[in-house]
């Protein structure tokens, strides 16, 4: 490839929008506009005959460098065949402490952790393990939070009761469960 | 000098800002003291270093002053240390040896701080994809989380607020709940009321507010009106519609 | 290209992030470990020998399609892209300290540091670079960070073993002692 095409590459692969023409010239303000349109049929060309999983396509902006088609489907697929995500340590206390304290504010969370959980929260509502239960009493009155059927289902299990309670705790850690519940 | 390379446009973006002019921090100066006297870490001349530090902290304008201050107190309890007989004890130890780990330990940093910051800027050198065309909002990853993690957090919690001071529960500061109730008792009786009707001589500061929340509470349900003719004047409390305050007493 | 190599070379290009070697499996789950290696190789040579505006490189423990270095000025300068901010020496040298420490106190990073580090912990946190990772032992259970895996993107760091040793420093130091002198 000539210094230009790789020049003009690096830049539509850099842009976050399709570059117009006239941008392209400010890239390379000593080459003419011939040189430059020849530069892109030499990526285009390039993208095309030495076979690419990208090509430059002219959308109504200007030039832009896309994945081929034929692969979108495989990416797709692979993001949702993406290792199952594992919540973080921040995540799995709060969904502790909301799991055994229920109802329970933000702000009573926030003073057992010590630290502030509001993505945290966010996230484990988005994943539906947890949801708004009601309002608090008291100054503004706070949400409450709660665990959701999700939630019971996620760990088989039947009610909430069935969680071990504060003082089975230390024999429930001890039994080397792989998954899920025991019956 | 150490701190040039943090760019002054990073003073815009506050949180980044470069905290002093020349130097990060007392022990940033004092090694640049050690450096230019080209003196041996090891056998710092304490009297010559201290007399200098104090110097460049009186011209220079250090806004985070007290740990400066605070180095310049032990370079010269250091000396002072020094100045004693050392006498025929066999177990003289050198006052500078802390001195002389903490300087180690900081140059060892500053030293991964160049490598850091030949990476970065090697790293800026370079641009990564920016146009990532929209996607239909991607499916979640399935979730891993089996029933003995979340089993194991608990844990985690129970530990970290086993201390005495979490144990207690903290009372509530104010009784909106309390201060509803006796509105609605005084609203029941007559409809229409005034604020300092409401508030007993007797009430402490958190009575009052708790009084001031719950009407305000009340107000926002629609269970009555609050109105206040001019600034300062008595505030007025009327029953709304009797439907909505029979429902709620 | 072999069609594996221009799947790869497709999502690589539709992430703006680095890709991993778990997640460039499941895009190609027919194909064996070796063939992705191989197909990876296969890119790299392709930009290298061939002569492209981008490159292959392996960091933060994947794979990453960026610009060349000498087409940055350019692109700077024609405003289609800017580089991000550097950071203040202040950040760095926390970073610096973390990375080795880590898990690591605030308590303990201001020691070495030798001044108060507040607000530079918190853009750490916020741009990134660092999070929470548990809490310590000890009085008042601090809470103890560590870098992630921006940290090394930031760096252009494979993983973190890249960094040099603390051996191989030229101020060599001990093994971090916990209470004050050698000697």
């Amino acid at each position: 490839m000539t210094t230009l095409a790789k020049l003009l590459e690096a830049a539509l692969f850099a842009s976050a929008r399709p570059i117009t023409g006239e941008e392209l010239a400010t890239l390379a303000p000593d080459e003419s506009a011939a040189a430059i349109a020849a530069a892109i049929d030499e990526l285009r060309e390039h993208y095309d005959v030495d076979g690419h999983g990208v090509e430059l396509q002219e959308l109504a902006g200007g030039w832009q460098i896309l994945t081929r088609a034929e692969y979108t489907e495989a990416i797709e697929r692979a993001q949702l065949a993406a290792r199952p995500q594992r919540l973080s340590a921040a995540a799995l206390e709060t969904l502790a402490i909301i799991a055994y304290r229920q109802p329970i504010s933000r702000a009573e969370i926030e003073e057992i952790r010590g630290v502030a959980i509001g993505g945290v929260l966010k996230s484990l509502h988005e994943r539906g393990l947890i949801d708004v239960v009601g309002r608090g009493e008291g100054l503004g009155r706070p949400l409450m939070y709660g665990t959701t059927p999700v939630f019971l289902e996620h760990f088989a299990l039947r009610h909430l009761e069935e969680l071990p309670r504060a003082d089975e705790l230390a024999i429930a850690l001890r039994v080397p469960v792989p998954e899920a519940a025991p019956e | 000098m150490t701190s040039t390379f943090a760019a002054p446009t990073d003073a815009a973006s506050g949180s980044f800002a470069v905290d002093l002019p020349q130097f990060s921090g007392p022990l940033d100066l004092l090694l640049s003291l050690i450096r230019d006297e080209q003196v041996d870490i090891y056998d710092i001349p304490i009297a010559r270093i201290a007399q200098q530090f104090v110097e460049r902290i009186r011209t220079l304008e250090l806004n985070e002053a007290a740990e400066y201050l605070e180095m310049a107190a032990r370079l010269l309890r250091i000396k002072a240390q020094l100045l004693l007989p050392v006498g025929a004890q066999e177990s003289w130890e050198d006052p500078r040896a802390e001195l002389v780990r903490r300087l180690l330990e900081y140059q060892q940093m500053r030293e991964v701080v160049d490598v850091l910051e030949r990476r970065g800027e090697e790293r800026r050198s370079h641009f990564a994809r920016a146009f990532l065309p929209a996607q239909p909002a991607p499916p979640q990853a399935p979730l891993a989380l089996s029933l003995i993690e979340l089993l194991a957090a608990v844990d985690r919690v129970l530990r970290a607020v086993s201390r005495p001071d979490m144990h207690d529960v903290v009372p509530r500061a104010l009784d909106v709940p309390g201060a509803i109730d006796t509105i609605r008792a005084v609203l029941a009786l007559r409809a229409r009321t005034l604020f300092t009707d409401i508030i007993m001589t007797g009430h402490v500061p958190w009575q009052v507010l708790s009084m001031l929340l719950g009407l305000l509470e009340l107000a926002r349900v629609g269970e009555l009106h609050v109105t206040q003719l001019r600034p300062f004047a008595n505030v007025e409390i009327t029953a709304a519609a009797r439907d909505n305050a029979s429902e709620a007493a």
